[in-house]
């Protein structure tokens, strides 16, 4: 069984599905020959021909509208945005249509796609190729969010997400694209797209996160321990629909909860998790909740982007406050 | 200075505004009358059901309606042009061609009545519901014609859009990626010259809307789309090219909006009266009427018989709709996803709760 | 002085401003001749002539790309997105230009625009009419939110957005542009963008919020007084920057914080302000936060749409809910 | 059928790829030798950074960069076209016409390197900075347009975008509002046959890319983008126009990326070697070269002191660049908004001590 990196778990799991379902196909910008900038569809266009690998126009609307025509009329379409940063000419497409076209017809049509796109800061890239946006789309009914951040989860969600029978925004945290490899079986299995994932338990601090800051919040976990505090390590995933109540069980062990992403603070998707604390945890919490997260300014151009970017430092620092408080 | 490319734009009409005949080659399917006359009954009924809505509006009975009065000949040519299993996706006043596909009275009342049911419609499932947000449709047109494409299903996507709507992204991008990708796609402007308050010369500094398609390098012509016959025929064949794996078409179809943009509006605000009168003089209705007495096929008696009786299946379709109550509370949560996820499930019963006082 | 309707209120602030600054001009579909379907730009055509009042193709990207070409190069674009629901093909230009471009030209470009539409439900409007998506703009940078819910405050802030030398984004709740009239003084004082207004004092309960449903929140806050109960409203009203400060003051006396807010629960602006009390009131909160807004779901054609809404009954439940609980 | 409209798209070339001149109608501009000499310069200048960029990158000295090789004439004949007051949307590659306006190399660089500090260039506070979403500068040099027609300035605006830029929803969008309002706008089409892997055939079915000018009733033609001569007389007269009103054209400038997309493109992997071979003979500097040396306007000593000049001009540009300090960390915050609002403001200082270890 190969060790693969989750690029390359992202293009397994479509080809797997390809393979297993002639309604699969894939379209974008440079999905094609070019196997995508990042590669994610790469061999695709080989192995499955021109009518299942599409290069689109340069065109975001375009890629949108006939995601949601052709997922109308049966197909299973996966279309890219070239960058997370590229995706809101989509926005109107996917949300006047992709989330509602089931409600709207009482279930008479739907659009059972999934919206890819890489996602995030870190990689010194230009402007407009670092963003952190999916709180752009978890205000939006209709949709599912997902945001895995192992080679393993993105396989089993991007099966998952196109399988599902609504649309899916997939965001793939780029920063940790080839970060490292892991076994990921080829056998088909999907992963459930509404549970988040405990990724190390603790009794002292929760710390609730996704995508690339998965990394940064296991080496805090990791330096907490060191501290002799021991931190619970929770990957949410699949933003939306939220599973919040693994994160309450664990606060009702912790009594204590930081946040931690890399979108801006103000409105990120850490406040909706905040918030449930204040609704539910209220009585548990024997801290104030920490939030730690990109800045609410533009991600800066890259010579400053990793001074933007919560890091180990900081979380450390947020969990040893939420300890000193209670 | 060489020239690389060169394009004409061609103006197709049959019959002239009296009814008269001003071509020698008419189409094969004008020449079966019974047919004709079948299609001048539905836009007949389509004009008494538009005015039946919109008092149905005024009495309070409707929410805001759009009312097609005028385009009838435009739309009527489109619905009965494509197959069952074409797909269609249309703005939101284009009754007469979805009513040619099955779609109901009464599934238009339902909409413009406010209950979703009325997108659940007894027309093809395979065609889109009414689309507000302008010109996106035309793009689910493409996706359509891709998926097509794809299956190798010899299925043509048919899109309305207005003139106003010929200005949104939407519309140009579903226009260049049919002629990128050689889409069996027939986009279809209505152009009613007017979007609500905005002239046809605002939307565009180009002569004809019909020109749009050169820029994507597809057919494009322009009709009278007051015109049934030449409608018709142009989208035979615009249809049979792009069921034919010829490529797509815009067919501009030149019409009027002889009411307010929809029971909202109050269009004496911004366009003279004058306007209004004339363009009654081109209507679709009286034309084709004339022309069919012409060829005695359709008298003042069958106008008459038809037209009450039309009033009577009109009435029943708003009695349906009348009667149909309201979707329980539940029904705001039911369709949101496939299947109901937990936290949408408290919701649920939360809403449930409060509807029962609780 | 007269007595003026909130969405009178808004023609009068453009009229003051159009007046006193020639750079201010306004754009949108149909604003000219018809002066808006709402009547928000009714007779500026007329008074300030058509190089002042621009009816645009019927292209929401056009309107925005624009906005931000004519806010770049000098003048005060007041753009009009028809309805909330037809703002989507605006987002590019507004999330990467208009909110952007003076950071990204470090102050040589900026955009001093403002984006107006009529928002929010409750008026049986068709489809894409009745959408609260203020949480699409809270988490962007670079941007300010505003929503005001009297004519007052209509006026005094579309002023200051219009002077302000950021980008706007003003919403104007529909459901009460013509609820009732105040006498609005045409004396071009702006309000402060970013302070919250305490419309009514209280001391039991904190009760937040903004847009149309201010209205149902003071009628809450009556009903609780009937039954003895001291309740604070704020309108939120400029919802970013957010001033968090009245809010947490209101809750230091009052212990206890209800916000309400039409748009969908789940990442909606709501959570934004309770996970603040989470992090910085929560030795002042004497019963869990509560929220009562609008379900996730898309809101429902007009036959249910009062169902969707949430009203006094839920937000005096929720109150009494606090009271219990602490 | 009547024919309501016409439309032709003409193709102009004044020198072949040998720099022999092909018309007779040699316009005024390029009578000026020392003119025509200085614009070749300002190109060889642009190819000698261009390399030195690429060289920077691939030795960690800059961040991905994005090359202009083979684009020089269609740059140039922009940046020499246009006055000062005219407004300049650039994507991300137009660095020719940038440094005519003033822009400098160490500006490009900085950009680049990952400094905002690159957007506030030397060239015009009037010109739009690099535009990374595609197209969507093509609607800001719309706005600056009408700007400029409401305050009756005699200034033009100008946006450049890729064949692939031309599919997308804004540049439509631009010139068609640039045509319903009669804009004071030039949009060229910098069709180097290439958006990253995905070729010119693939973004649309038009047979050119000028001729979607005729969807928004512009004027529009088809250029040899390689030709300096044809370009800057295509500019002169489309801005000639522009600047008195008679409303704006698309000018499709026919060129090839000679460079991969960008320093992080592979372009083997999608295009054949044979097809960049091809189009080296058409490449712009060679033959303006040819032509001036044909005058005798221009040696082989001539062009070698340039070269070596040009190698020492950039070095100083470079060495400008790489000793330039990043911005503290606030730098961040500083420009969000005109004023630092009180919660970014606590953010701020948060980052500041951050930095200082606290
Ligand atoms: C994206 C979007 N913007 C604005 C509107 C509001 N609106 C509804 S109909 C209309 C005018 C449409 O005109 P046209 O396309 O000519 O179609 P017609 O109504 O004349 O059939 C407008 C602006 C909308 N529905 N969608
Ligand atoms: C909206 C958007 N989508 C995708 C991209 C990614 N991207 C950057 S350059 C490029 C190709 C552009 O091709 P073209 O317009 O022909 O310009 P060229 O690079 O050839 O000059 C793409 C797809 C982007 N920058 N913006
Ligand atoms: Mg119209
Ligand atoms: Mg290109």
């Amino acid at each position: 069984m190969a060790q693969i990196t989750l690029i390359e778990a992202v293009t397994q799991a479509l080809a797997w599905e390809m393979k297993h379902d002639s309604s699969v196909l894939v379209l974008g910008e440079d999905v094609g020959v070019n196997g995508g900038v990042f590669r994610a569809t790469q061999g695709l266009l080989q192995q499955f021909g021109e009518g299942r690998v599409l290069d689109t126009p340069l065109d975001e609307t375009t890629i949108a509208g006939l995601t949601v025509g052709l997922a109308a009329q049966g197909m299973k379409p996966v279309a890219e945005a070239q960058f997370e940063g590229f995706i809101y000419a989509m926005l109107e497409q996917i949300i006047c249509h992709a989330a509602r076209l089931r409600n709207r017809t009482r279930g008479r049509m739907s659009v059972p796609a999934v919206f890819r796109a890489p996602w995030g800061g870190g990689i010194r890239a230009p402007e407009h190729h670092s963003e952190a946006n999916e709180a752009l789309f978890t205000n939006v009914p209709g949709l599912r969010v997902v945001l895995p951040s192992s080679p393993a989860r993105a396989y089993g969600l991007l099966l998952a997400a196109i399988r599902d029978p609504d649309p899916v925004i997939f965001f793939e945290p780029k920063r940790i694209y080839r970060q490292y490899k892991e076994e990921v079986p080829d056998d088909g299995e999907a992963l459930p797209l509404d549970v988040c994932f405990v990724l190390r338990d603790g009794t002292d601090v929760t710390l609730v996160t996704w995508g690339a800051q998965v990394k940064e919040t296991l080496e805090a976990a990791e330096a907490l321990a060191a501290d002799g505090i021991s931190a619970e390590v929770i990957d949410v995933a699949t933003l939306k629909p939220l599973d919040f109540d693994t994160i309450a069980e664990s606060v009702a062990k912790t009594g204590r909860c930081v946040i931690v992403h890399e979108a801006p603070r103000t409105a990120g998707f850490g406040a909706e998790i905040a918030a449930r604390l204040a609704e539910h945890s209220m009585y548990d919490l024997l801290a104030p909740v920490e939030r730690v997260t990109g800045y609410d300014t533009h991600i800066p151009l890259f010579r400053l982007e990793m001074k933007y970017l919560p890091g180990v430092d900081k979380i450390v620092a947020a969990a040893k406050r939420t300890l000193a408080a209670g | 200075m060489s020239v690389v490319a060169t394009f004409e734009i061609e103006y197709l009409q049959y019959l002239d505004t009296e009814g008269r005949l001003i071509r020698e080659d008419l189409p094969a399917f004008a020449r079966d009358i019974r047919q004709l006359v079948d299609i001048y009954k539905l836009m007949t009924y389509l004009r008494v059901f538009d005015g039946k809505a919109v008092a149905l509006q005024r009495t309070g009975k409707l929410g805001t309606y759009a009312s097609c009065l005028g385009h009838e000949a435009a739309h009527v040519a489109i619905g009965s042009a494509m197959q069952e299993d074409d797909s269609l996706a249309v703005s939101y006043r284009e009754y007469g061609a979805q009513f040619f596909r099955g779609v109901r009275a009464r599934d238009v009342l339902m909409y413009w009545g406010g209950d979703e049911r009325g997108s659940d419609f007894a027309g093809p499932a395979h065609d889109f519901p009414w689309c507000v947000p302008i010109a996106t449709q035309c793009l689910h047109a493409a996706g359509s014609a891709l998926a097509f494409k794809l299956r190798k299903e010899p299925r043509v996507a048919v899109c309305t859009v207005g003139d106003g709507g010929s200005s949104k992204a939407d519309f140009n991008s579903a226009i260049n990626v049919a002629g990128a990708m050689q889409l069996p796609l027939v986009a279809v402007i209505v152009n009613n010259q007017w979007a609500i308050s905005v002239p046809r010369s605002a939307q565009t500094g180009a002569k004809t809307l019909a020109q749009k398609g050169i820029a994507a390098g597809l057919d494009c012509i322009q009709v009278d789309g007051n015109d049934l016959i030449a409608m018709r025929a142009a989208l035979d064949h615009a249809i049979k090219r792009a069921r034919h794996g010829h490529g797509g078409t815009v067919i501009e179809a030149v019409t009027y909006r002889l009411s307010d943009h929809t029971t909202a509006d109050d269009a004496r605000r911004y366009r003279p009266d004058a306007e209004v009168k004339e363009a009654w003089e081109r209507e679709p209705l009286k034309r084709i009427r004339a022309y069919l007495s012409s060829l005695n096929a359709w008298s003042d008696e069958e106008e008459a018989a038809w037209k009450a009786q039309c009033g009577d299946l009109v009435d029943a379709e708003v009695n349906a709709y009348l009667e149909t109550k309201s979707q329980p509370v539940e029904a705001m949560f039911d369709y949101t996803y496939a299947e109901l996820p937990p936290d949408l499930a408290a919701q649920r019963a939360e809403a449930i709760a409060r509807e029962h006082g609780g």
